[in-house]
């Protein structure tokens, strides 16, 4: 896995690389008059990092709000698969039995559990808490909470704390965020910030990890460091990212496929290359200058 | 720990605790109460005292706060007081038991029945006549004036204090046969208008509107009653019959009836001299500062009277000697302010008589000096 | 940012989880304990009944800013839920003869039940409209208590007998003392104890972004109705504690003023945050009293006026109240913070 | 401090300020937020009127600190000036009310838009001309002309617009108050390069067209230095480099950490960074 | 039917007073996003001026309302300069905390200087009354729902129409990037004080010559809760919807249900409401993206 010696898989889905993690399909989601996403359909499979693309209001967060349940789609499904064994499961996946769920029908605390993990465009972090507390909200479906050992700080209560503190700090040595463990977020500064809110996604130990604008308001060193933490959690730990990013050259170089929104409709799917090739994508979205 | 205090070494002064509402929600009523029962003790010392022995008051605003109250109390307990003043219901019913316990008499101006059996409330004095008293005078003065067959409808503030009549009436009416229909309507305190509770008391066919609130509903009452042309009369009881009832309704307080044990200002009754005199001495008068004065002044009378039994006879003054000197002293007389006030070993209720008044011409007119249910 | 402990060093995450690390917190740890065990002993009848009200009065406000400070919504009705738990104590002690710490238990449940039921709007509501809704709750709670007569007793009082455990009376300020301060010590340590737990993590990131909240697997509607409950049961703990202490159980002492004290208390004292909670308890409790004295002394220095003396006590507390959050509106949990940090740096800025 | 070298063909609007001199200049400041977190270090700076000023610098600089300092926002965060000085026009600003900014000729694009939310797109604009009394006709006109999308989105509420959108709208807003100086910070936060390419259009066009000066605070430091006349780069607070935007676009460093060119001049792929990532500072 | 008409017309008139005094709430919420727990004792004040200036002073009582507005501009502005104004930027419930404590200052000025005695009403409404389909109705009451329309009126167009109303707006939604743009929030905070003390004197001399000038003025403060929670906080023409539903539902459940009743069936009616429409019915909603 990782190169440095980690005991904890960061991934939790075990469906084979290269089959279908996500379906989603026929979409369509309207506020008043205004259709923020028409019938989108594409597929994700299992270990890439798969790119959306488009320009300002085409619907690309508001297609990850969808998947994680903050949206409901008037129309549509997106079909989850997962095999069962879970993150610290024994066996091959090939043999285990094969689960889907409609994402669109779920509660999005339920579909967290589920292993479905994301970060925000504008940084949705719990402000006043540390970053250390932030990284635990992170382990929050995969602890019990009961209320009188919570009470007590007793028995299960306490040992699940200590237990899951590892992989937490796993993941604080990975991101190098060390040094600002217990600091409240709301004082870190931004590139920070956003990295929190990334091991935040990656401690809940993601089957799929929706990132919305990871990289905004950094520059070009800055980009550097996330596009190289996305990349180790991809291919060291194979989680499936889904991102959604502004940048053209972060996306060609780092995504498996891309997909483009143009006024909430899919104008385009495919490789890096197919699609910064494609016309419309240039019209729409690249302008001639960059296209070359 | 605080038992009964002693009222310090023999001769010295004898400190008295008294509760008083001068910020909070009864305020202003509380204040011209709470000035009587000051300025009875200023005149009381200034005349020499009870047998050369000073009293002194330990008082404090509690701002109708019953966890004040309480704080208050424990304060006083502290300081050795041998009695309480206290209040409304809300801080008499707190220290009920309190005052039982730490055998301190207490009086208040709240009259609730509840409190006037011994067995119950050993250390609770009712001064004046009960609200149920008044209450039961009310509804016989109503059938006396209807001619026997009339319609009552009883308006109440929503608490104990306005319930603590109510069913005690609808009890009377059937125990005297009297002919009279009987329904109570709860007022919501902050209201602009009763001309709802109007409108159901007009179909119940009510002709007299009995009030158990203070002043201001009552006279907004009064208002709307005018307003409406209505063809009712208002029997106020205790805490609306005053000057401040017929200052607010003005001219529409013409021709109601006020039950209230305490003589008015007006009346000329010998026992107001005193206070009359005092006030005058400080720049004020009676007449302005109103007959809650006179209540707070005489309450203060018939508690001082029992410490001079006490004195008088070399008695020890402590809580459990001055309950016993107020249960057997005999009547304390008021210079016909309230009737005598007596209490006894089987009953706290110090008198069961009250005035009956008319407005006139802005004015309380006496209909009846000592009505008695 | 809160004062952290520097120069401390940890060897496992289990120390790190401890409540206090270092010598002088432990040091603190046991001038509290020795004050809490002595000040019976110090102080006189009068302040005592001033503990007990402040002990009380941090068993409700810890449970009011759980649901305030820590969950993030705002609550006008506290004054209700005491209501609840002193009057079902009082009735299941009196009509189904149980015995008080039974009564109690079984009135902090049914507290527990009531505020989750109240709490319901909160999924819907956010901020100032669930503030006025919770003031509904209040309103609603007081009506039926007013007006349930076969139960309640209507308006009238309900008269509880003086507590009686194993054949000892409890009649005095100085023995309720030990009740009263049990139960507030219980009060705190369960509530710092729920603080470094997942539970009331979440509670927190409820308050702070519960759209990321639910997103990270936290089930907001449950969240946010076991906040009101837990809340609630300790409103219902100190409701409970009142009808008991006080041996009278009226509504009039529930009212929106108390709601509003209440809220005044853990602002005062510092929202999200067990400490700010006793500390608010004790200012706000004590300030009265404290103005009460001011008022005798000013009456003596200045008689001719003595008649606007309440008025001016009036004006007092609310200068107080006014002038304080002006200078700190985090609190005085804030407040200590920042002489701690100040004694550490010293004389060191920045 | 050297005197940048200025385009004195572009004319400027204000009929007052001299082409070329400094219209805001930052001397030595030093900015400490809540009393403790000293955040600016004396810091020194100067636009020139007339010109396209840049300021880089990674996350956690000061940039946006600088900005807010010039616009007298500080005090709303718990900052404060408590070292140098801010002038404008030759007149000391340092301690001046931020509206009081506004009306000599300030506005602030603020980081993250700041729309008014709740407001439509026209009533922001119309709040934008504040300071000018009721707005005719032609100025929202010359707007709309700028960003004809906001003409077909005029009567939308503001808080639901898409990020590119909500930021043409913070520019528009922001013209409405017709400044001589016009600070934008993170103009391209979160906008697809297509709009990314217009929005910067529009800044030159503004800047050659109304003579407005532009003080821009940018992390897409090419873009930023391809219309920018000038440029500063700070870090932790300080100035640790200066120069014209063409002297800046030369510097190795500045093409390392900045425009994420490798040494030899050409971009490298985001696959190759390393862990062990060199990490330089000018400190 | 006729007792249908008469409580129907008590009730809007009450809906127009509870609107107003309501209407002071909404100003200050909509431009500094505080709830004022003191609105109360600024009608509180209003009512004890107008009477100080008409019955202590003599004034006529259109000049003893002019004292008034000056009375309450002055304190709108003090208020703000000096307890609100520290207190930009900090939590909103802090802000409501200490309008608590300015409510005590208040009362406890207005028990300083009047005493705790309620007052004689400064009568200058007409009196008399109207009968109109065999219900009585005072002119008070209608006088009342004239100068509760038109100054509700006013509001509206006030905050759609001019820009002082869009830049009260704008300092609500966002105070820095309002002073981005030159508007200077000060100045709007105290505008918006000044404004709602204006009102809470218009309101306050109204219910005084309903109900007589005394402390218990200072509970409407609490009374009108319901009337801006259901209109929407932050909603000007919501209060008067606000107001006329409560005002009736008062009185009809007064009418027809009697028993205390009325107390709480505002209350469950704003809830039931609220479910279904969590911003009041003409709130605006919070605008929550991710
Ligand atoms: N909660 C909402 N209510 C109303 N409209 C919304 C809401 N969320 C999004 N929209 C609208 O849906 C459209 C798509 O918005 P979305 O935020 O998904 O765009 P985006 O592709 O993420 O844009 P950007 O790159 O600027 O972030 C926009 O027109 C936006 O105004
Ligand atoms: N209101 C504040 N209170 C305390 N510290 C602050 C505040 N605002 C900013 N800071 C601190 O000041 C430093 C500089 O912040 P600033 O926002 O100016 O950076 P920046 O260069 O604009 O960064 P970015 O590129 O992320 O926008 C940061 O360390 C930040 O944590
Ligand atoms: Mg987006
Ligand atoms: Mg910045």
């Amino acid at each position: 896995m990782i190169s440095r010696a980690y005991q904890h898989p960061l991934n939790s889905s075990r469906v084979p690389p290269g089959e279908t993690l996500l379906d989603v399909s026929g979409i369509t989601l309207r506020f008043g008059g205004i259709t923020a996403l028409d019938d989108v359909s594409f597929r994700v499979t299992q270990g890439h990092v798969h790119a959306v693309i488009g320009p300002n209001g085409a619907g690309k967060s508001s297609l990850l709000n969808c998947l994680s349940g903050l949206y409901r789609p008037q129309q549509g499904s997106a079909t989850l698969h997962t095999r069962a064994g879970g993150a610290e499961g024994n066996g091959s996946p090939e043999a285990a039995p094969t689960t889907t769920h409609d994402l669109v029908r779920m509660k999005p605390h339920r579909i967290a559990a589920l292993g479905v993990a994301r970060s925000f465009q504008n940084i949705e972090l719990f402000r006043h808490l540390t970053v250390l507390d932030n990284l635990m909200l992170g382990r929050h479906v995969r602890m019990r909470h009961r209320l009188l050992p919570s009470l007590a700080w007793y028995g299960p209560a306490r040992r699940q704390e200590i237990e899951h503190r590892e992989l937490v700090e796993e993941v604080i040595d990975l991101l190098q965020i060390q040094a600002v463990r217990h600091t409240p977020v709301g004082a870190l500064a931004y590139g920070y910030q956003k990295r929190v809110e990334l091991g935040r996604a990656l401690c809940l130990q993601p089957a799929l990890l929706l990132l919305d604008e990871p990289m905004a308001g950094m520059n070009a060193e800055e980009k550097e460091d996330m596009a190289r933490y996305i990349l180790d959690v991809h291919e060291l730990a194979g989680v499936t990212v889904m991102l959604i990013e502004h940048d053209m050259n972060v996306v060609m170089d780092i995504s498996n496929r891309v997909s483009v929104l143009d006024f909430g409709a899919l104008i385009a799917d495919g490789t890096p290359a197919e699609v910064s090739s494609h016309p419309d994508v240039i019209k729409a979205y690249l302008g001639e200058e960059l296209s070359a | 720990g605080p038992d009964a205090g002693t009222g310090g070494e023999d001769g010295g002064p004898i400190a008295i605790g008294v509760l008083s509402d001068l910020s909070g929600a009864t305020a202003d009523v509380g204040t011209p109460y709470s000035e009587g029962i000051r300025g009875y003790v200023d005149w009381l010392n200034a005349n020499g005292g009870i047998d050369g022995r000073d009293l002194e008051l330990k008082l404090n605003d509690y701002a109708y706060d019953v966890a004040r109250a309480e704080q208050l109390y424990s304060q006083y307990v502290n300081e050795d007081v041998v009695a309480i003043q206290g209040w409304g219901t809300a801080d008499t019913e707190a220290l009920r038991q309190k005052v039982a316990q730490d055998e301190l008499p207490f009086m208040s101006a709240s009259y609730a029945e509840t409190l006037v059996d011994p067995e119950e409330t050993p250390y609770n004095f009712v001064v004046a006549t009960t609200y149920s008293d008044q209450m039961r005078v009310a509804l016989d003065w109503i059938s006396e004036d209807a001619g026997g067959e009339s319609e009552v409808a009883v308006f109440h503030h929503d608490s104990p204090f306005g319930e603590s009549p109510v069913a005690d009436g609808k009890k009377h009416i059937d125990e005297k046969d009297l002919d009279l229909g009987y329904k109570s309507y709860a007022m919501p305190s902050g209201a602009t208008d009763y001309v709802a509770q109007l409108g159901r008391a007009k179909s119940q066919g009510a002709e007299y509107v009995v009030i158990q609130n203070v002043s201001s509903p009552a006279a907004v009452v009064a208002k709307n009653i005018a307003q409406q042309n209505l063809d009712m009369k208002i029997v106020c009881l205790n805490w609306c019959s005053d000057e401040l009832f017929i200052k607010l309704a003005g001219d529409a307080a013409d021709g109601h009836v006020m039950v209230q044990p305490f003589a008015p200002p007006n009346s000329g009754a010998s026992g107001l001299e005193d206070a009359a005199q005092h006030l005058e001495s400080e720049g004020g008068s009676l007449e302005q500062k109103g007959l809650h004065y006179t209540q707070g002044w005489y309450t203060m009378h018939v508690m001082a009277e029992g410490i001079r039994h006490l004195v008088e006879n070399g008695t020890e003054v402590t809580g459990p000697n001055l309950k016993q000197a107020l249960e057997e002293m005999g009547p304390v007389d008021t210079g016909g302010v309230t009737q005598p006030v007596e209490f006894s070993a089987e009953s706290h209720k110090g008198v069961d008589g009250t005035g009956i008044y008319e407005v006139s011409d802005g004015e309380m007119t006496e209909l009846a000096a000592e009505a008695t249910p | 940012m809160p004062a952290t402990a520097t120069g401390v060093f940890h060897r496992s995450y289990a120390s790190e989880l401890r409540l206090r690390h270092t010598r002088a917190e432990k040091a603190r740890l046991v001038l509290v304990a020795l004050l809490v065990l002595t000040l019976p002993f110090l102080v006189s009848p009068y302040w005592l009944t001033i503990v007990n009200q402040i002990g009380i009065a941090i068993v409700g406000a810890i449970g009011l800013n759980i649901l305030v400070g820590y969950t993030g919504q705002i609550s006008l009705g506290q004054g209700g839920f005491l209501a609840v738990g002193a009057y079902s104590s009082a009735i299941l002690h009196l009509r189904g003869d149980l015995p008080v710490p039974v009564s109690i238990a079984l009135a902090v449940l049914t507290t527990a039940v009531i505020g989750a039921l109240f709490g319901i709007p909160a999924l819907r509501l956010k901020g100032l409209y669930l503030a006025i809704a919770t003031l509904a709750s209040q309103e609603i709670i007081l009506f039926t208590v007013r007006t349930w007569d076969a139960v309640t007793g209507g308006t009238d009082a309900i008269s509880l007998p003086r507590l009686e455990m194993a054949g000892f009376v409890f009649r005095k300020d100085f023995h309720w003392y030990w009740i009263i301060a049990g139960f507030a010590v219980l009060a705190v340590i369960t509530g710092r104890n729920l603080f470094r737990t997942g539970l009331g993590r979440s509670f927190m990131a409820v308050r702070d972004q519960d759209i990321a909240a639910s997103a990270m697997g936290i089930d907001v509607t449950k969240t946010k109705v076991l906040a009101f409950a837990i809340s609630s049961a300790y409103a219902g703990l100190a409701g409970a504690l009142t009808a008991h202490y006080t041996g009278i159980v009226t509504w009039e002492r529930f009212t929106l003023d108390v709601s509003v004290l209440y809220l005044a208390i853990i602002i005062v004292g510092g929202l999200g945050s067990i400490a700010g909670s006793v500390y608010g308890a004790v200012f706000m409790i004590t300030l009265p009293a404290l103005i009460t004295r001011f008022g005798q002394d000013l009456q003596s220095a200045w008689s001719e006026a003595a008649a606007k003396v309440p008025a001016v006590q009036v004006i007092v507390f609310g200068l107080v109240i006014v002038l304080f959050l002006i200078f700190e509106p985090r609190g005085l949990n804030r407040i200590w913070q920042r002489m701690k940090d100040y004694i550490r740096f010293w004389p060191f800025r920045y | 401090m050297t005197s940048s070298t200025v385009d004195t063909q572009r004319a400027a609007g204000d009929p007052g300020a001299v082409p070329g001199r400094s219209l805001l200049a930052i001397n030595n400041i030093e900015v400490i937020y809540d009393e403790v977190i000293l955040v600016l270090r004396g810091l020194s700076l100067e636009v020139p009127t007339g010109s396209i000023v840049a300021l880089l610098g990674s996350n956690g600089a000061g940039k946006s600190t600088t900005l807010k300092a010039a616009s007298g926002l500080l005090p709303t965060e718990h900052g404060e000036i408590t070292d140098g000085s801010i002038t404008f026009d030759g007149a000391d600003i340092t301690h001046i009310d931020a509206a009081e900014r506004v009306k000599r000729g300030i506005s602030l694009c603020m980081e993250g838009r700041h729309v008014f939310e709740h407001l439509t797109v026209q009533e922001n604009l119309i709040a934008g001309a504040y300071t000018k009394g009721r707005p005719s006709k032609s100025d929202l006109e010359l707007v709309y002309e700028y960003f004809p999308r906001l003409r077909d989105l005029r009567s939308r509420t503001a808080g639901f617009l898409s990020g590119g959108e909500q930021q043409m709208l913070a520019i528009g807003r922001a013209l409405m108050a017709k400044p001589t100086l016009l600070m934008l910070d993170e103009p391209s936060l979160g906008l697809a390069p297509l709009l990314v390419q217009e929005i910067f259009g529009y800044i030159e066009r503004l800047n050659a067209e109304l003579g407005t000066t532009v003080f821009v605070v940018e992390q897409n430091a090419s873009r930023a230095l391809a219309i920018a006349h000038h440029g500063y780069i700070m870090e932790q607070g300080r100035i640790v480099l200066e120069g014209s935007a063409t002297e800046l676009r030369d510097n190795p460093d500045v093409k390392e950490f900045y425009l994420g060119l490798g040494e030899e001049g050409s971009r490298k792929s985001y696959r190759d960074v390393k862990h062990y990532k060199r990490r330089k500072r000018w400190l | 039917m006729t007792e249908f008409f008469q409580l129907t017309l008590f009730g809007l008139s009450n809906g127009a007073i509870l609107a107003l005094a309501a209407l002071g709430f909404v100003l200050i919420y909509k431009a500094t996003s505080v709830i004022n727990f003191a609105q109360g004792h600024f009608l509180l004040i209003g009512a004890y001026v107008f009477y100080a200036a008409m019955l202590v002073f003599g004034f006529h009582w259109s000049l003893a309302i002019l004292i008034g507005v000056a009375v309450a501009i002055a304190l709108g502005v003090l208020v703000e300069r000096f307890i609100l104004r520290p207190m930009i930027g900090e939590d909103a419930i802090a802000v409501i905390m200490v309008t608590i404590g300015l409510s005590s200052v208040l009362g406890g000025g207005v028990q300083f200087f009047f005493g705790t005695s309620p007052k004689q009403t400064p009568q200058f409404l007409p009196s008399g009354s109207l009968d109109i389909a065999g219900a009585t109705i005072p002119y008070s009451r209608l006088a009342a729902i004239a100068i509760a329309a038109v100054v509700l009126t006013a509001f509206t167009l006030f905050f759609t129409r001019s820009r002082h109303g869009i830049a009260m707006r704008a300092v609500a939604d966002d105070q820095q990037a309002s002073l981005t743009i030159g508007i200077s929030v000060r100045r709007v905070f105290a505008l918006a004080w000044a404004l709602a003390a204006v009102t809470a004197v218009i309101g306050g001399i109204l219910l005084a010559d309903l109900t007589g000038v005394s402390a218990n003025l200072a509970g409407f403060g609490l009374v009108v809760f319901p009337v801006v929670i259901l209109g929407g906080l932050d909603s000007v023409p919501g209060t008067i919807v606000g107001g006329v539903i409560i005002g009736l539902l008062v009185q009809y459940s007064a009418g027809y249900i009697g028993n205390g009743f009325e107390q709480v069936v505002p209350f469950i009616v704003l809830i039931a409401i609220l479910m279904v429409r969590p911003y009041g019915l003409f709130g605006q909603t919070r605008i929550e993206r991710v």
